[in-house]
Parts: structure tokens; C-alpha cells; sequence
């Protein structure tokens, strides 16, 4: 959280001032759509360690960070990647080999936690997940939470409702609020100071923004702030939530920004076919991630022609026609 | 005319969807089936998604939820808590339908989508809820794909992630959850519905050339065929719509 | 709530359909802006008689319900209308003459209620208020909740945090949702299905509309479907919560509507002067609700010059400069 | 340079601001003290409403904080959710202080803007909370405007509408408030801070000309005088931004 100021930084200042060992992080995008890839990869390229992870459906930023053994833990609800890969695969292989520790919710539960934290509440009440096995298993034990002061103490909590079965419930999930020390997002459209312009759908990223402590902003555009303000209601986040502003144009890529740029089927269908081999998928990292200096040489190798083919169209958001076999 | 199973198991779940029904669709084949009920059975229906897109255009097949060609063309576009909320909240949920996919269903229609073997050391993981859990509390209606194969009809499911009737009438009701549960089981062998007293599940349709007893064979749990009926083929109507409308490139079908 | 089909009637039609005798009401807007004054003066004219009605801040509309007779329980937060009725008039009158009866909240507390309405859970927490009087003093007795089923069975609840302290919070207030039978609210844009797209602040509305059983949507222009579905983020009500679309231009006069009218200072200094004396507010009732048939009539009572002189203006979304002492 | 004491109000609370503070504004006062300390002392603080704007330009003094003048230029405009949520969050909540105004204030700071006499029946009824008392439960500080009445600084208040520091120290946390409370209490006779220790109200300026004796003669209860200074008067230079600025139609002041 911070004010009124100049906040533009480099992608590799941002990463290395906010991203720490250890720290608990979120990142926003919703399976193909909008995660922030440029700065999951300079995550995986600065070797961030033991990262507790927070994702509602954030599959796939959250898979190559997994991949690039970036995290240690993570609560989730959903690892995957649409038709590209049903289960996200370093994810499933990480849980498998018992790589990383993992706890399971909904993806309404992981939305209503960051919804809390945005809102200072310690928890809120949903009707989701009664009778389930989300209730019943936990991924982190009574004794590792005790030890651990930036979790709360109970995975989940049934409540009978107090009001007498007002709203026709009887009894309410309650779901604690998640604070990551550092959520990052991927929009179209930023200010300097952090005001942020999403187009198209906002997934969970406006509360996962609020929830935090700190907040990397990337964007496609840095605009000027009077053409942001000109319209304010639909700036869904001003810039008192945002800690660093940061010029990435494609940061989404491989996936997809509404108006600028359709997911690329292609580097997809490859890097799931890498994913699914250890050897191949460390092959993949050194090339793509690790051997490129930054997004824009990951871009380079690419190539102009492809970009252009997953260029948006103007009337539909998307790359109309494009060949998604 | 010729059809594939997929477009039989499409067609079989458009047929569930009502006019004016609000349509929650996943990735893959119920997003064909919810499309393909638009423009047979049910104009009106309104096709939406957990990612806060209502009454999306789909010009083209979306590949995930999050796809930007659910955005395009929407009434409104929003995000997670708002489509759950669509959901949860009686005056608007009572009017949504679900479609679901799984790894596991059991007789009483309860969903694992999380793994095989032990939850915290898994043979085999999956993607887990996402959604799913959340629509399967809330909706009066669900459709469930499956694909028909022993394993994925067990006894008892390794993880339960999604509620169905849990175990049996009345069951929902004393966990806390709304009423309402699955309403199909749509697979490559036939359709099954619940019984209305004993919410178990029972066979209502066989597919043309399916034996009732390949699909006995087919679960880990017997089910009752005393009721089923064998299906009516698609007609040639709506193949034309699912391969000339709704998907041209053969996405998914 | 309805689905799929056009929605759109006239207001005499919309408010006998769907205001009855006793329902319980909210109305959209703040203060001095976009409440549905064009349906609040109509349900007057309907005589409509004993609605319980749900506001945070929506005082001035709610006052004149309340002038009219219209109401006879208010659970509000605030009965104020800025500069021109630091306090709301008839509501005072109504209070101290005990013509109706009353039970208080904060503002926030309003619209968490109206959330968890919107959300389908019987209530939700907040730490607003722990000690307060708001708390302890109930303006509905525990018996007359008894007896009324749409009623909670209390006020409120206070819950010590049942996470052991997680963010800080030893206990929580927790506020019951709202479902009112129907709700009012007046907007710059809505096409015939009645997806509309607010400009400017959007207060409670958007819960308020979600919530409830019934919604009519006032507009000030009916739009083409495909113009508001190109940029389907800035609508932030979808048709299916909506039951009846009506085209009302000045709809919330005499109250501004961003980009397109300010308030009318002349109208509003004139109606609290009328507002503190019984017998001028009668006359004032008799020549401007009662006496037109319509809000047509109303307008054009105010004459075309006052209304030029209220216009937008393009750059700032209010009458840059009018006289307002 | 003559000064008028709504003048002097509005600069001795614009001088509790501080630079990068988020600053909550009722209608009125409250706004013109927050635009004075824009333009004077905090040019980096940001004038934020309930009703959901955020960092708004303010070319023109709104009358209410629904005002469409609240609209224009902001940085975001959203609704009450939001902007309550920013201040009970403790993230972005810790650097609001909130301006608040009221019927009766205690010696700790309590405020009733709701009513004289009992609650159900009162003689007097105010408008009640607004975001009052939200504000009050929320923000590390708040600045409160009053008018110097006996009746407005009584011994106990007819009803507790929003949080100061309740009955003493350590009473907000016992009641599960945030910490925090009201730091300032502005009037027309004088400025009052509250102990670091005991949370009650001391006198600590008496504007030029004014008695502290006068001051305690207009309060039912009695305060400590003996840190009091007399306030320093506004600079020209303020008073000029005031009134070419800040309200040149004097609107409120």
C-alpha cells in the first residue's frame, strides 16, 4: 500500500524489491486469460524460493512457477489450463513426487477469502462445500499452523446460523481472509501511480489487489491519468493499492489480454508437451526462461509473425479465426 | 444420418436444458451442449460462466472459461464473485442449470475432480474444484458428463468434491446445503436420472445398440434399468446446427 | 427476477405491478443523487400504503415516501440530504410524532446487508460498530420480529472470531442480509432487457438490485442491446435481475443524474422550506405529486428554462457553474 | 488579515493533515479543510468519499458527498462497499483520517448524530449514522467539528452513534475495535487533543481572544486547560487560497 507518488520500476527492480523467499504471493489472471507471465518468468529467472502460493484458477502462472520450483506451498482450487492441459502438469507431478505441500478449496471459497482480506473482515460465509471433502481434509495440520503466524488457525469453520435460519440457510461455511504480502497483475492500462483499467473480465484480480500488502501492477500501456480519470468508474483499482507500476507490453503472453492479444495455441501445445517430461521441461526452462534475459528476448525467440497471427481483432477482443487445432 | 458419440452425448444434454433456464457452463463439450440447446431447444436459455461473463455471443468455441470469446458480446462482464453470487442467491440460482465433468461420480451423483488415493499423497491428481463444488452447492439442476468406465463409477469415491445427494434423500438438506442436486448423468453409454424418493441413480436411456447390461458392466455399482428406454438419435436438424453452427473446426466435437 | 424476454412498460403499469400494499422497498441513489424520484412520486400517486423500506443513504427519496404516507418502517442509516436538509424533514417530523417506526444502522452496514442479500448468505461480518448504541438499541422488538417472517430474528449478532484472532479482530458484528420484495432504481442507460450501465458513482445500487425479488429499472435513455454489449464491463447489471425497464427522461429529477442533469438548487431550497410546515408541505404534496399526472407534468411545471439551466455539462457530468447558494 | 472563525476552523483542521494521509470528507466544513490542506500544507493527500471516489479533483465545492462534483476527475469511482472496505481494511485503512461532525461529543471523544432524548421517542432526531460511525470503528484518526455548546459536550450522550475512545483507554480494544480513535476535536472557541494516556479531552488551543474559561463554561463537563497555546492565525496566504481557491462563492464558509 502506498500513495501518492511515481511508481514506474523495471520488472527486475519489482520483482527483487517485492518477491521475497518466503513470502506469500498471488498473482491474478484466470486460466488462459491475462496471468502475468512476464513476471512469473523473471520470478522463476531471479530463483524466488518457498513461495506460499494463493490461486483461485491462476493454473498456469502458477504452474511454471511450480515448475521452476519457485513454491513450496499453495492453497488452490483449481490447477488447470482449459483444453491445453485439463490438469496443469508440473502441478499434478510436483503433488505426485510430494514436491510441494497443497491445500484444496473452491474457487468461490478462494474468491470470498480474498473478498475478506480486501475487506478487513477475518472471514465471510458461504453455503459452498457442506458435506464435501474441502471441508473435511486439510492440507496444512492444527500443529504446522500453530507454528506458522502468517496462517490462520483453522482451514474452515461451520457455523450455525445465528439469525435462525435466515436466508433458508441452517448453517454457513466460513472461509478465513487471505493478506499475500504480494499480489501481481497483468492489465491493459495503468497510470504511473497505479490506477488500473482491466478490459474485459476482472476475474478475482480487484480483491486479491486490495487484499495485499504490496502490489506490482503490469500493464500493456502506461496512459496518461487525465484519460484514465476522464472516466473513473471504470478504473476498478485506484492507485492507493498499488506499490510498483511496470511497462511490460505482452506480459501476458503465452496468454491472452482482452483487446491486445488471443493466447498463442501454439508455444501452448508445446510447452504442455515439454511439461509432461522432466527432462524435456528442463530443456523448455533453460531456453525459454532462464536462457532469455527477459520477456522481450522470450518475445524475440517467438518471432514477429506469430505475434501478429494472435493480434487482437478489434470488434471481438480476440484473434478472430485463428487456427486453435 | 451418421453421428459420433460426442454429438449423441451433446445432443442428450441439450434436450435437459429449458427455455429461460441460465446455463452455467465448464470447458469442452458442455459449453457445445449449452450452445447447441440455443439454437435447438431453447432460444432462450442464457449461456454463462463462473468468470462473470452472462449471456455470452460465442461467435467461436471458447477453450476455457476465462477465454476471451466468452467476454465478447456479454450482457456484463464481471468476475468470480459475482457469477457465484448469481448462483448462490436463490431468486437468481433457482434459475441456473449446471454442467459438470468429473474423474469420479457415485449413485448419489457426488463428484471427485481432486484425485486417486490418499488426498494428501495421491496416486493420481487433478485440477480439484475449481467451480464445481461451488455450482453443485448452490444450483436446483445439474448435468454431469462422464466418460462410462468402472473405475469412474466407484462404490465409494477417493475424494468427494462435489455434492450430489451425498447419502441419499435428505441428505443435502441435513448438511446445510440447498436443495436441488444432479438431475443427469450424460455418458458414452447412456443418460441416467435419480430416483425422486431414494436419489440413487438409475438408468433412463441406452443409446441405440447399447445394451442396458454393457453399461451394468461398465460401473462399480448396479443401478436400476427397469426404467430405461433407448434414446432418440439426433435429429438430422440438429447435427447440421452442432457441425455447421457450433463447431465448424471441430474444437471439441 | 425474470430472464430473457423485453421488459419494458410504462410506470403507472411497473409500479401497480409490482409496489403492493406492505412489500418491503429499496430505492437506488445517494443523497442528492439518482434516486428514482419519477417512481417515488408515482407510488404516491398510487396511495401506496405501509411499505417497510431498506435505505443507507437514499434519504431524499425515502423522505418523501415518508411525507406521502407511503411508509410506515424505515431501517436506514442516514435520513439526511447534504447541504439543503442537514436532516431529513418529514423523516424527522415522522420520528418525533412516532407516525412510523424506525431502526437504525451505519451506512456500511446497509450495504453489507444488501451484499449478503445479493449473495445468497444470511449474513455478513464487519467491525463497525462494537460499541456503539447501534448495537444495543433495537428499533424492531425481538416479539415483532416473531411475528414477521421476512424479518431476521434479531438486529444484529456479535461473534468473537472463531479464527482465533486472524487479522487482528478479537470479535465481529454480523449484520443479516436484506431480499426486498423489490427495488427501484433509475439509471442513465438500460436497453429492453434491462442490462444497465450506470455512469459515475454506482452507491449501493448494483446489491440493492441483486437482492431483490423485483427490480424496475428507471432510465433516462433505452439503448440498442448491441451498443451496451460492446464494452460489456461497464455494465454492471445483467438483464436477469431485472423485471421492468421504464423510459423516464429527468427520471431522477429533482436530483442530479451524472452526465446528464445536476440537481435543481431552486426546486430543493424551495421543497425544504414547504417541508418544514405540515400545511405548506401538503400544498407542496397537492401541487407537485398529487396534482400532475405524471412526472412529465411535474417537468413541465419546473418549465424548460430551470432545466436548461440544470444540464450536463459535457467535460464535467454536472451544470459547471450554476447558481447553488 | 480579518479572518472569519469558520475560516479559522477550516485551517486549524487542514493543519492535522498530513501529507500522503487519505482524508475521509463529510459534506460540508469537512471538504473545505480537506481541499485547504491540498492546496496548503498536504499537497500529496487524497480527498476520498463513502460513496466511493477516490481522490476526486473537486473543481467545484459539492453539497453532499453524492454530489456529482465528487465524480469528476477522480481516480476510481466505485460504491459504499468499496470505499468502507478501503478503511476497515488495515492496509489501506491506517492511512485514512476521517472528518466527522455530530450532535454531542464526550469527554472521550464519543459521537451522537442520531437523536435527543430516548431513542424509540425522542424529542430531537438527527440523521443518524451515515458512515459515521464506520468511519469512527475504522481509521487510526479522526478530526471532529463542533459547535462550543453546553448541551453539545454533555457529561453522558443521549445515544452512542460513533466510536471515540468509549469509556477510557483500552476500552476500543476491549469492545474489538481497532485502535485508533479521534485525535482532534475542532469548535469555535478552540482545538482539543485527547491524553495519550487516559483518552480524555484536553484543551489544546484557544483561538485569539477566547478564554480557556470560556471555553470550559460551554461544556457540561471540564477539561485539563493547562497545556492549552493560543492557536497561531491563519497565514494571509491561506486565507487567500480559501477564498480565490477553495470557496470563492462561499458556499460553506
Amino acid at each position: 500500500m502506498d500513495n501518492n507518488r511515481e511508481k514506474v520500476m523495471t520488472l527486475k527492480d519489482a520483482i527483487r524489491t517485492y518477491v521475497t523467499d518466503g513470502c506469500h504471493i498471488s498473482i491474478g489472471g484466470f486460466t488462459v486469460s491475462r496471468n502475468p507471465m512476464a513476471a512469473v518468468f523473471e520470478i522463476m529467472r531471479q530463483r524466488k524460493r518457498n513461495l506460499h502460493c494463493y490461486a483461485h484458477s491462476n493454473g498456469t502462472g502458477v504452474d511454471e512457477l511450480i515448475g521452476g520450483g519457485c513454491i513450496s506451498k499453495v492453497e488452490i482450487a483449481y490447477g488447470g489450463n482449459g483444453k491445453a492441459a485439463p490438469t496443469c502438469i508440473r502441478f499434478k507431478s510436483a503433488i505426485q513426487k510430494r514436491e510441494i505441500l497443497f491445500e484444496d478449496y473452491s474457487n468461490y471459497q478462494m474468491s470470498l477469502r480474498f473478498h475478506a482480506g480486501a475487506m478487513g473482515v477475518p472471514f465471510i460465509a458461504t453455503r459452498s462445500g457442506l458435506g464435501t471433502d474441502i471441508l473435511k481434509k486439510w492440507g496444512f495440520s492444527e500443529e504446522m499452523r500453530a507454528t506458522d503466524p502468517k496462517l490462520p488457525d483453522k482451514k474452515i469453520e461451520i457455523l450455525d446460523n445465528p439469525f435462525n435460519g435466515w436466508t433458508g440457510a441452517s448453517k454457513v461455511v466460513l472461509v478465513p481472509a487471505i493478506n499475500p504480502d504480494i499480489t501481481i497483475i497483468h492489465v491493459q492500462k495503468a497510470d504511473k501511480y497505479g490506477t488500473c483499467r482491466i478490459e474485459g473480465l476482472n476475474f478475482a484480480d480487484v480483491d486479491q489487489v486490495k487484499a495485499s500488502r504490496h502490489v506490482i501492477v503490469t500493464c500493456e500501456e502506461i496512459v496518461d491519468t487525465n484519460m484514465l480519470r476522464e472516466k473513473p468508474e471504470y478504473n476498478q483499482i485506484p492507485f492507493i493499492h498499488v506499490s510498483a507500476v511496470v511497462h511490460v507490453p505482452y506480459g501476458a503472453y503465452p496468454y491472452e489480454c482482452c483487446n491486445y492479444y488471443d493466447y498463442d495455441p501454439k508455444y501452448l501445445s508445446q510447452a504442455s508437451k515439454f511439461a509432461k517430461d522432466d527432462r524435456l521441461y528442463k530443456e523448455y526452462l533453460e531456453k525459454f526462461v532462464y536462457g532469455v534475459k527477459d520477456h522481450e528476448e522470450l518475445l524475440s525467440i517467438v518471432g514477429k509473425e506469430q505475434l501478429e497471427r494472435i493480434a487482437a481483432d478489434k470488434r471481438t477482443g480476440y484473434a478472430t479465426g485463428l487456427d486453435r487445432r | 444420418m451418421e453421428y459420433t458419440l460426442k454429438e449423441l452425448m451433446t445432443i442428450m444434454a441439450a434436450r435437459e436444458i429449458q427455455d429461460g433456464d441460465i446455463v452455467f457452463c465448464g470447458t469442452g463439450i458442455s459449453m457445445v451442449a449449452a450452445m447447441a440447446a440455443k439454437h435447438i431447444n431453447a432460444p432462450n436459455s442464457i449461456i454463462f460462466f463462473e468468470t462473470g461473463a452472462i449471456d455470452s455471443r460465442l461467435e467461436e468455441i471458447p477453450m476455457a472459461v476465462a477465454d476471451p470469446r466468452v467476454m465478447f458480446g456479454a450482457a456484463s462482464n464481471s468476475g468470480l464473485l459475482e457469477s457465484f453470487a448469481t448462483m448462490q442467491n436463490r431468486i437468481s440460482g433457482d434459475h441456473v442449470i449446471g454442467i459438470l465433468g468429473a474423474a469420479q461420480v457415485d449413485k448419489y451423483g457426488n463428484l471427485n475432480s481432486t484425485c486417486i488415493g490418499e488426498y494428501l499423497h495421491p496416486q493420481i491428481r487433478f485440477s480439484g474444484s475449481g467451480g464445481a463444488c461451488d455450482v453443485a452447492s448452490f444450483v436446483p439442476r445439474c448435468l454431469i458428463f462422464m466418460q462410462h468406465e468402472k473405475r469412474k463409477f466407484p462404490v465409494k469415491l477417493d475424494y468427494l468434491t462435489s455434492p450430489g445427494y451425498l447419502d441419499g434423500a435428505g441428505a443435502r438438506e441435513r448438511a446445510g446445503l440447498m436443495p436441488g442436486g444432479p438431475t443427469a448423468v450424460i455418458t458414452n453409454l447412456g443418460v441416467m436420472y435419480f430416483d425422486d424418493d431414494t436419489k440413487e441413480m438409475y438408468l433412463a436411456y441406452y443409446y441405440p445398440g447399447v445394451l442396458s447390461q454393457t453399461i451394468l458392466e461398465n460401473m462399480e455399482f448396479s443401478v436400476d434399468i427397469s426404467r430405461a428406454k433407448e434414446a432418440e438419435p439426433p435429429a438430422e436438424q440438429d447435427l447440421k446446427i452442432l457441425r455447421e453452427i457450433v463447431d465448424p473446426y471441430k474444437l471439441i466435437l
